[in-house]
Formats: structure tokens, sequence, C-alpha cells
């Protein structure tokens, strides 16, 4: 009974949603969910941000492996909770926004969290290199076109690219790799694009319509 | 060569210094009007705009109305004309008010401040004010509000006969017509990936990307998730779902949970199955990073909405030499899930992924019925390259009509 | 305090660096900041935006009384605590879904199918609809033929319900290849970008930090 | 596209790049040795390289001239071709992470709306992008144009939450979603809304980021519906999938580096004023070739191994 509501609920939504684009009063359904969405988010943080402190206020108590950096992670959540709320260190006051420039809170986002997830971002740049030596390789005809294809474009973006290919007369510019990457980009790559995006689209209807219909129900349990 | 001395400085600023003039002196007539009617001589008016007409705009709210006008004889560029100035009245009320003001040249106008069911008038004036210059009144007109949009009609048609198709085949299997549905290796392995990493007793991580429920990857993802905590339960693993948003967690918990139940072991469920980490998109990499060193997970499932961590994932993943299942939606990512992970589904693999393994026959119709949406959308693109190629060949008029009949239906309005 | 926050900053973009060798104490302790710090950070983002901005002035300035249906759901959710009642949870949980799915078949529908379709529709001799025939180049006229090609075989390599076999299946082949330059192609672009985030990191650490650029 | 004439354009002594690339090639050879031997390296060895490979290069700059691609060119003319007091949105939907790449383009658009005097509104979808968006203002705003008001020449909404639920909102109603600027003065006493309802009312709009909420929802909630040119600033990364809405449904687009590079010739080419300020698009373009080349040299000896060994093997 209880999930048969949950599925009554998702079907009226889901279907509400669906004809509301075609009626003008109801336009503005869509900013109302948005909203409500956030709101709700919100909320759900309680359970999230409380399951964060259970787990490393266990790891601390049970003194399992690690602990120690527990109350590091403890110690930082709580404490830009307790600025962030009342806006300690806030030139604007309690009335000001907690990002108000030079506040505390804005510095401790600009001096801890820029530079983390900045360098944990540029990881990226060596993870990228590490890939392409170990996973180019043309095993079977499908990586070699991936192989090839990438190694045009990388070429097009270095001034190399066009030095290799300069004695290509003009008539014939489009062999020129700055060119043939530009070329690639958007004719091959665009169909793909094209082809991958339709394809999303269709999946995405047909998902929508199976949790819609009640069909695809994972998410709400599935007790026999 | 116009342009040449349009470009110059000079110009430029002359041409401001025009502009601020005009407007200048507008509104100090404006508030004055005895010097403006005395010697308008000294200040040129230019002739003014010609007929305006009001049309409502359609399928809206009925909050807005379309205006168009012939632009001022004078309006050449010359900057006679600094713009021109919209009136509205409310027929039997008030006189012309200002609503707004437009650059010269231009000859359209939108009103969005209008209400429902009152009856207006409008005018368009020149410079400054709706004394100078201005038009004859427009015809009234009442800003009504429509009940159905058909300017999307086409959308409707079009989703009517793919979602239809897709809801047909369905109920088709409901009747138990079996599908064939060719196999998808990416999830052909996960049974197997699973198994290895009972073998091993080493754990399972899945991570069902770094989006929130309003995204449908997500969503995606979690009933993927179903299907592999379901296994897991029957194989009596270990799995990790860490994630990046509150909703996520507790969704990805409810969704766990119910496979266990389903599995018959609710006993072997736990909460910390699922675990919320940080929104922060690095953060939570950063976390999730160490975990796959610290745990070393022997199967990592990467599913959902990915953006640059994907590859911080995958080649940290790899480096444990972890099998690893991967699928995103989104086109950046996945050519590194391609390079860096043993199996990739493919943007639509990813949201059939559920139904498929499911096997149940509901499911795969649906499958199915967006094949036939697939099959649809490519006879239009055949037919539609084919007529509108031979239309611009030869103005042949049944090639023409089905291209245009073909353009308009798959032209989306808003 | 601002030669703090870089030395902050440089101890910990150093730590997660260090991740690259091994994982190791260092990577730990910043990883414990990175993980507490942001999750705080945007919790308060979140609730300031959401529960004051949006909810809080709206109900009691704007008055927009239906806010309360949201505050109600987030309520539902947190029925979850107590064991008792943590099956309502359900509601507000299907109620997201429900909105998603519905929002998205329509938006999907139109931006993904519709007007790629509608994109893909061309003529092959012209450079866009309703021009002039050959009005586009020959390298133009090569692109249009491989575009709508491309995305035709493309399109045929998602098919579900239909064995790779024979011709449908050699399209299909080309419809992979295809997506795979598409797949290489974007990953040599994006070499440029991860590059650029490695150099603002390296200029933070090189110039910022120890100040050998000028 | 590069033109090699200027390419040794050696701004600073070349000697420290010479030594690390010596280093580099050095490497590169025992490499080519060991996959002679089909014997794979480490990838902390290939880290090393990279880290070398961009650092030389940042410690020792070499910079490389731009001539800009059809993609970008369009954005720049655009812009230039709006007649001045045009009403010019930049989003700033990034955070810092993505900083280094897509920030010089935000300096650089601000600049050239700056200096051909349009109004500018500057707003962010991403609660990150506020503090962002704060930099190029103090950088580039008040210190380059200090005869710029606010709320005259340009407003800062900063951020709000809601990714597309924003823009549902503001594409038919700014103050709705705004009611007041970030410095909480209401729109309706902003000079620069006095003409401005809703995005239909922007002569254009830039979007600058790489993720979602991004350039796709501007173009999908905003650009369609109102008709309203987007430019776009993106990691390169993205732009790719965003080819498909160019040239019909995005005017156009900087990707990457190099995208920034390229607008930052072309803005220094139209307005000479411009070639003191900084410009780290060009200044980055030096180690982002080096990076490629060593990756591109990762790939060849990767497959040389691969090759040896499969021989190896079938033998």
């Amino acid at each position: 009974m209880k999930r048969q509501v949950a599925l009554l609920i998702t079907l009226f939504i889901g279907t509400l949603l669906v004809v509301s684009v075609f009626i003008p009063p109801m336009e503005s359904l869509k900013e109302t969910f948005t909203l409500f969405f956030d709101i709700i988010a919100v909320f759900a943080f309680f359970l999230g941000g409380g399951n964060l402190l259970r787990v490393h206020l266990t790891k601390l108590s049970k003194r399992k492996q690690d602990w120690v950096y527990s109350i590091v992670t403890l110690v930082g959540f709580t404490v830009v909770l307790v600025i962030g709320l009342f806006k300690l260190g806030n030139p604007g006051g309690i009335a000001a926004s907690p990002t108000a420039e030079g506040s505390l809170f804005q510095t401790l986002f600009d001096n801890v969290l820029v530079p983390l997830s900045s360098t944990m971002y540029a990881l990226l740049a060596f993870f990228v290199a590490s890939a392409s030596y170990r996973a180019f390789r043309a095993k079977n005809r499908e990586a070699t076109i991936l192989l090839i294809a990438a190694f045009i474009i990388l070429l097009g973006r270095t001034p190399f690219g066009m030095m290799l290919t300069s004695w290509v007369p003009n008539s014939l510019s489009i062999l020129q790799i700055p060119n043939l990457a530009i070329w690639i980009m958007n004719s091959a790559n665009l169909a793909g694009q094209r082809a991958i995006m339709i394809g999303i689209g269709l999946g995405v209807v047909s998902m929508s319509i199976r949790i819609i219909l009640g069909i695809e129900r994972t998410y709400l349990g599935e007790e026999k | 060569m116009d342009d040449q001395l349009y470009r110059q400085p000079v110009f430029r600023v002359f041409q401001i210094f025009l502009i601020i003039f005009t407007v200048l002196a507008g509104s100090i007539f404006a508030q004055d009007p005895a010097i403006g009617l005395t010697d308008s001589a000294d200040v040129f008016v230019p002739a003014p705009p010609g007929a305006v007409k009001a049309t409502d705009v359609v399928y809206d709210q009925g909050g807005a109305v379309d205006l168009e006008w012939e632009l001022s004889p004078d309006d050449d560029g010359s900057l006679k004309v600094s713009g021109y100035y919209i009136c509205r009245r409310e027929v039997g009320g008030e006189d012309y008010r200002l609503v707004d003001s437009v650059m010269a040249g231009v000859r359209t106008f939108v009103d969005e401040t209008v209400e429902q069911d009152h009856t207006y008038q409008y005018m368009v004036a020149v410079n400054g004010d709706c004394s100078t210059a201005p038009s004859e009144e427009s015809n009234s007109i009442t800003p009504d509000m429509e009940w159905l949009n058909f300017g999307l009609s086409n959308l409707f048609i079009i989703g009517l006969v793919i979602c239809g198709s897709v809801i047909y085949f369905i109920a088709h299997a409901k009747r138990g017509k079996k599908f064939f549905i060719r196999k998808i290796a990416g999830l052909e392995a996960v049974d197997e990936a699973i198994g290895r990493a009972t073998e091993m007793g080493r754990p399972i991580l899945f991570v069902p990307g770094i989006l929130d429920m309003d995204d449908v990857q997500t969503i995606a993802a979690l009933t993927i998730l179903g299907r592999v905590s379901r296994v897991v339960a029957d194989y009596d693993t270990k799995i990790n779902v860490p994630v990046s948003r509150s909703l996520v967690m507790t969704a990805a918990r409810e969704t766990i949970k119910s496979s266990y139940m389903a599995a018959g072991r609710p006993d072997a469920y736990s909460d910390d199955m699922a675990a919320y980490i940080t929104d922060e998109q690095f953060g939570y990499v950063a976390a999730v990073d160490g975990m796959m060193v610290r745990e070393k997970p022997a199967t990592c499932f990467l599913l959902g909405a990915f953006f640059a961590e994907s590859l911080i994932l995958a080649e940290t993943g790899n480096s444990i030499g972890a099998i690893q299942i991967a699928g995103t939606a989104r086109p950046a990512q996945l050519p590194f899930f391609v390079a860096a992970c043993d199996f990739t589904l493919i943007g639509e693999e990813l949201f059939a992924a559920s139904a498929y393994l499911s096997g149940e026959p509901k499911q795969m119709g649906s499958l199915k019925g967006q094949d036939v949406g697939k099959a649809i959308a490519m006879v239009f693109i055949v037919l539609g390259v084919i007529t509108t190629t031979l239309a611009q060949a030869w103005d042949i008029g049944v090639f023409t009509w089905i291209s245009d009949l073909l353009h308009d239906l798959f032209q989306v309005t808003s | 305090m601002d030669a703090i926050g870089l030395w902050i900053g440089a101890f910990l973009t150093l730590g997660i660096m260090s991740f690259l060798y091994k994982d190791n104490p260092w990577y730990k302790l910043s990883e414990s900041i990175f993980v507490g710090v942001s999750a705080g950070y945007w919790f308060i983002t979140l609730f300031w935006d959401s529960i004051y901005s949006k909810f809080y002035i709206g109900v009691s300035q704007e008055g927009d009384n239906y806010l309360y249906v949201g505050a109600i759901l987030g309520l539902m959710m947190l029925m979850r605590l107590i064991p008792k009642v943590g099956w309502i949870s359900r509601w507000p949980l299907a109620f997201i879904v429900g909105a998603i799915s519905g929002f998205y078949l329509i938006n999907y529908f139109s931006s993904n199918i519709m007007r790629q379709v509608a994109n893909t529709v061309m003529p092959l001799f012209s450079t866009d609809y309703g021009q002039s025939l050959f009005s586009a180049s020959v390298g133009t006229i090569i692109d249009n033929i491989l575009v709508a090609g491309g995305t035709f075989a493309g399109l045929v390599y998602f098919f579900f319900s239909k064995e790779h076999k024979g011709a449908f299946g050699a399209t299909a082949k080309v419809g992979i290849w295809v997506i795979m330059v598409t797949f290489g192609a974007t990953f040599g672009y994006t070499v440029m970008s991860r590059m650029s985030l490695l150099i603002g990191r390296m200029d933070f650490i090189f110039g910022d930090w120890l100040g050998l650029i000028k | 596209m590069f033109t090699p004439a200027p390419l040794l354009a050696l701004s600073s002594s070349t000697i420290g790049v010479s030594i690390s690339l010596g280093l580099v090639g050095l490497g590169m050879v025992w490499m080519l040795i060991r996959s002679l031997r089909a014997r794979d390296v480490d990838r902390r060895i290939v880290f090393l390289f990279i880290f070398i490979s961009v650092s030389a290069p940042i410690l020792f700059p070499i910079t490389f001239s731009e001539t800009p691609t059809p993609v970008v060119k369009k954005l720049f003319d655009k812009v230039e071709s709006l007649p001045a007091d045009s009403k010019v949105l930049i989003s700033f939907d990034f955070d810092p992470a993505m900083a280094p790449e897509v920030q010089p383009m935000a300096d650089a658009f601000t600049r050239h709306c700056m200096a051909k005097n349009h109004k500018v509104i500057f707003m962010s979808l991403w609660a990150t992008g506020q503090s962002l968006l704060n930099q190029t203002m103090r950088a580039v705003l008040v210190t380059e144009f200090p005869e710029k008001r606010d709320g005259i020449d340009y407003v800062e909404l900063g951020y709000k939450a809601g990714n597309e639920g924003v823009l549902n909102v503001i594409v038919s109603n700014f103050r709705k979603m705004f009611p007041t600027d970030v410095n909480s003065i209401p729109l309706d006493s902003i000079e620069i809304f006095d003409k401005i309802k809703s995005c239909r009312d922007l002569d254009l709009i830039i979007s600058i980021g790489g993720g979602k909420p991004g350039i796709k929802e501007w173009v999908l909630f905003v650009g369609d519906p109102t008709k309203t040119p987007i430019g776009a600033g993106v990691a390169a990364v993205v732009a790719p999938q965003l080819y498909p809405y160019y040239p019909k449904q995005l005017l156009g687009l900087l990707g990457g580096v190099k995208g920034a590079a390229e607008y930052e010739s072309e803005l220094v080419r139209h307005y000479p004023q411009f070639e003191e300020v900084d410009k780290p698009g060009l200044r980055m373009m030096g180690p982002q070739t080096f990076a490629h080349v060593v990756i591109l040299a990762f790939i060849v000896l990767g497959n040389i191994s691969f090759f040896v060994s499969r021989r190896r093997a079938s033998r």
C-alpha cells in the first residue's frame, strides 16, 4: 500500500510535468518544482551531513585505522558550519551574504578550497598522459581509429602540426594538420555527437516512461 | 568605405554626443511644453513612424503583446531619430503612458507588462516622450491566455508517436511476447565482475556519478545499482557506494535495501553501504581515490553523470588493477572511460542497462520501443536529406512540400 | 593573512600532488581537510540560498505559501530518522523522481531528438536549408554527406533489438568507427584544458608562492 | 591555427628551457630503448616527464603568436560590431578548478566589452562562480577601468542557486530571480535595468564555463526561446560536444586556452592599449605546446612497445 502511494505520486507528477509543457497556464510549474527540489535537498543534507558525523565519530571512538584524520574532518566540518551559520568575521554582519568579500567564510574558500579543488583537478594532466601512454595502443580497429583521431587533433593543437604540413599547397589546405583537426571536429565528430545525442534522447524518453508507468521501481524498493 | 568612416573614433564621439544631445533635448522639451510648442524650428522634429500593428502573443499566459510599426522616414541612420518610445493606454482609461523604448532602426517590440483581459491601445513616438511625433493609434488589443500551446503541436505529435511505440511494445511484452535484445558487452560482464570480487574477497565500488537526483543519469545509475546489489546480495560480497549528494545517499540506501530484501537477506544489509562524502566535486573525488588505493576494490562501477573526475577515477581504478565498468551520457567524458576502463556503456546503453539487466519482458519491450523511435528518426533523416536536396536541385512541388513539411515538423519553437 | 593563506594553499597543493607518488599521510591530511571543509561549505551555501533566500524570504515577504509544500516534503525526507515512519521518506523521493522523469522526458525529446534530427536534415549541396543549390564548397558538400551518413550509421550501432549481422552489422561497424573518431577527437581536444589546469597550479607554486616568475 | 614564422619569438633566457628539454629528450631516448625491449615504464615516470615539460617553459617563458579560428573570430566580431551601450550579460558558470582555463576568457570579454562601452551584467549559476566573478571585477574592471561606474556601466547580480531553474525564470523576468543585485540594491533603481525585463532585452549573452549548468543550459533554456545570440567560452573538454550547436544555436565558441589566446591576440590587434596587460591565455601556450609534444611522444612509444611485444608473442 505504502508503495502504491509512492508509485501513484510518481505517475501523477510525471504526467503532470509532461502535460504542463503544452498548457501555457502551467508554464511556471517547472520553476516551482525546481524550488521544491532545492528545499528538499537542503533537508536531505541533515541526513547526509549527519551520516558524515556518525561515520567519523564511530571511526574515532572505535579507534579504527586512520582515526586521527577523522578528527581533522570533523573539526573542519563543524568550524565551517559555525562560521557560515553565524557569519562570523563577516564585515556585513548577519545581514550580508555569507560569501561577501573579505568574510571569514570566503577567505576560507579562497585559501583552502580553491587550492585543493584546483590541484585535484590538475592531477588530470598527469592521468591524461599516463592514459595516453597505456591505453592508446592499436590493439584493434576501433582502438586504432581512436588513436589516430586523437593523434591528429593533438598535433593540430601544436605549432608543429602546421610546420610538418606547411609544404602542402593551399589548394589542398584541408590536408594541413590544423585544418584537418578542425575538419574532424566539425564533420565526423559532429556526426558521432549527434548519433550519441539522439540515442541518449531516446534512452531518456524510454526510461522516463518506464519510471512514470511504475515499471522501473528499483529506487522505491522491490519488496515482494 | 562608409564602414571605415563609421569606425573613426572622432565619428564615434560625435555620434555619442549627438545621441546624448537629442535625448536631453527630447526630455527637456518634454518637461516644458511651452518651449516645445513654440519654436520647434530650433529643434528638428522627425516625421512620425508609420501605423502601429498590435497583435496578441499566442500560446502564453496572456501577458504579452507584439508590436510592429513602420520606421519614421527620418530614421535613416542619420540619428535624427534617437529611438522609438512605446506608449500605451487602456481603452476608456487613462491617457498614453510611456512603456518602454527601443533603439532607432528597430521596428518591433514585445510588451510583456500588459495584464490579461485588459484592452489596450498603442502608439509609437520618437525622441523621448509620447508627444514628440507620435504615430497614429494602434488597433485596440486584448491579450488573452490560450489553454493549449498549438505552437508545440509538432512536438506533441512526434512525441505521441515515439512514446506511443515504447508504451505499445511494453504492453505487447506484457502479453508475453518475447523480443530479441542483442548482447551488450558491458552488461554481460556485470555478473562476472561481481563474481571476481567475491573470489578475491575484495569489495565492490559503485560510484553513481556526482550529480544530484535532479539528473536522469543519476536515476539511471540507481536503477542499475538495484540490479547490481541484487546480485551482490546473492554472492554475499561487500559493496561500497560513496555518494556526493545527500538525496542520492537516501535513494541509494533505499535501492540497496530493497534489493537485499528481494534477495531474501535483509539481515545482511547495512546503512554503511551508501555513505555521503561531500557535495564538492573534487573533495568527493579525493575521498573516493583514497578509498580505492586503501580498500583496493576488485571491481569498480562508474555509472552516472561524470565530469572531469571521470579519468581521475578511471586511472586510479586501473592502477589498482580493478575491473572497471563505466558508463555515462556525457559525451565529453566517454572517451576517458573508453580509454581507461574495461567496459563502457555509451550514452543510450546507460539508460537501457537496468531494463537489460532486469530481464523482465516489459522492460525489454521498452527497449524494442525505443528502437522503433530510432528507426523513425532515421527514416526522417534519410527522407529529409533526400527530399531537401532534390527540392533544391529541381524545384519539384512534391519534394519541396515534403522537405518543408519535415522541416516544420522538427522545428521546436520553444 | 595573505602570506598565511599562501602557505596553506601551497601546503595543500603539494599534499594533493603527493598522491601521484603514492598514498601517504600528507595526502590523507589534505583529503580529510578537503572533505570536512567542503561538506560544510556546501551546506552553508545551500542553506542560505535555498532555505533563507528562497524559502524564508519567499514565504515571509513574497507570501509564496506554496513553498511550504517543499518544506513538508523535506520534513518527510527526515522521517527516515524515525524507523517507525521511515517509509514515508519514499514519497518525496517518488515526487522528485517523477518530476525529473517528466521534465527530462520532454526536455531531452525536443533538444536531443527533434532538434538534432532537424539539424541533420540538410540539403547536401548547400551551406544551409533554403540556400541555393551548390552554394556550398566541395569540402562542405563532403562534410554534409559525411555528417548525415555518419549520424545514420551511428544510430544503427545503438540498435538493441537487431543482431548486428550482414549489411546491418557492417553499417553498425561504421557507426562505432564514427563514434570512435568522436571520442579520439574529444580526448585530443581535452588534453589542452587538462594541461592548462596543471599550468595554473605550477604558476601558483613557482610564481605566487616561490616568486620565481617575475 | 599557427603561423610558423614567429614561432620562436623567444622572450627570455632559452638556456633553462634547453637544459630541461635536453633532460626530457634524454629521458625519451631511454624510454624508446625500453620500449624497443617491449618493457613498459612505471606511470610515475610518465608523471615526471609531464611535470618537467610543463614547469620548464613556465620558469623560462616562451610565447607564440596566434591567429583566430573562425569560431573564435565570429564571437569577437559580434562583440566588436555591437553599437556602444549594448547590453551584454556575462555569466561565470565555472569553479576554481576550471578557472585557469576560462578565467582568461572572462577577463578578455570584460576588457573588450568595457573598451566598446557596452553595459555589462555579471552573474553566475555556480555557487563557486561568485568569488571568481569578484576576482575579475577586482583585477580587470576596478583596476583597468576606474572610470566605469557600478550600476551604470556594469552591474553585478552575483550567484543564484537553482541551476536551469534560474534560467527558466530570468528568460521571462530578471526581477523575479534577482530582486536586487549582489549589493542588495533593488534592480528597479539600477539604471542598466531600466530597459531590461528579461533575457529578451539583452543584445548578447556570454556564458563562460564547462560544466552543468552551463552553455548547454543557456542555449536550451534562453538562447532558443528568446533568439538572443549566445556566445561561449568553455574548457577545451566540452568544446567538441558544443559543436552541434554552432553556428545555429551558438554564435561563437572559445575552446580552452587556445581559444583564450586567440581572443587575446585578436583583442590586442584591435586595441593596442591592452598590449601591456597580462594575457594568461597566450602565456600558457608555451607549456601547452611542450606538454602536447611529450604526450604525442608517449603515444608513439606506447605503440612501439606494444608492437614489439606482440611480435615477440607471435614468435
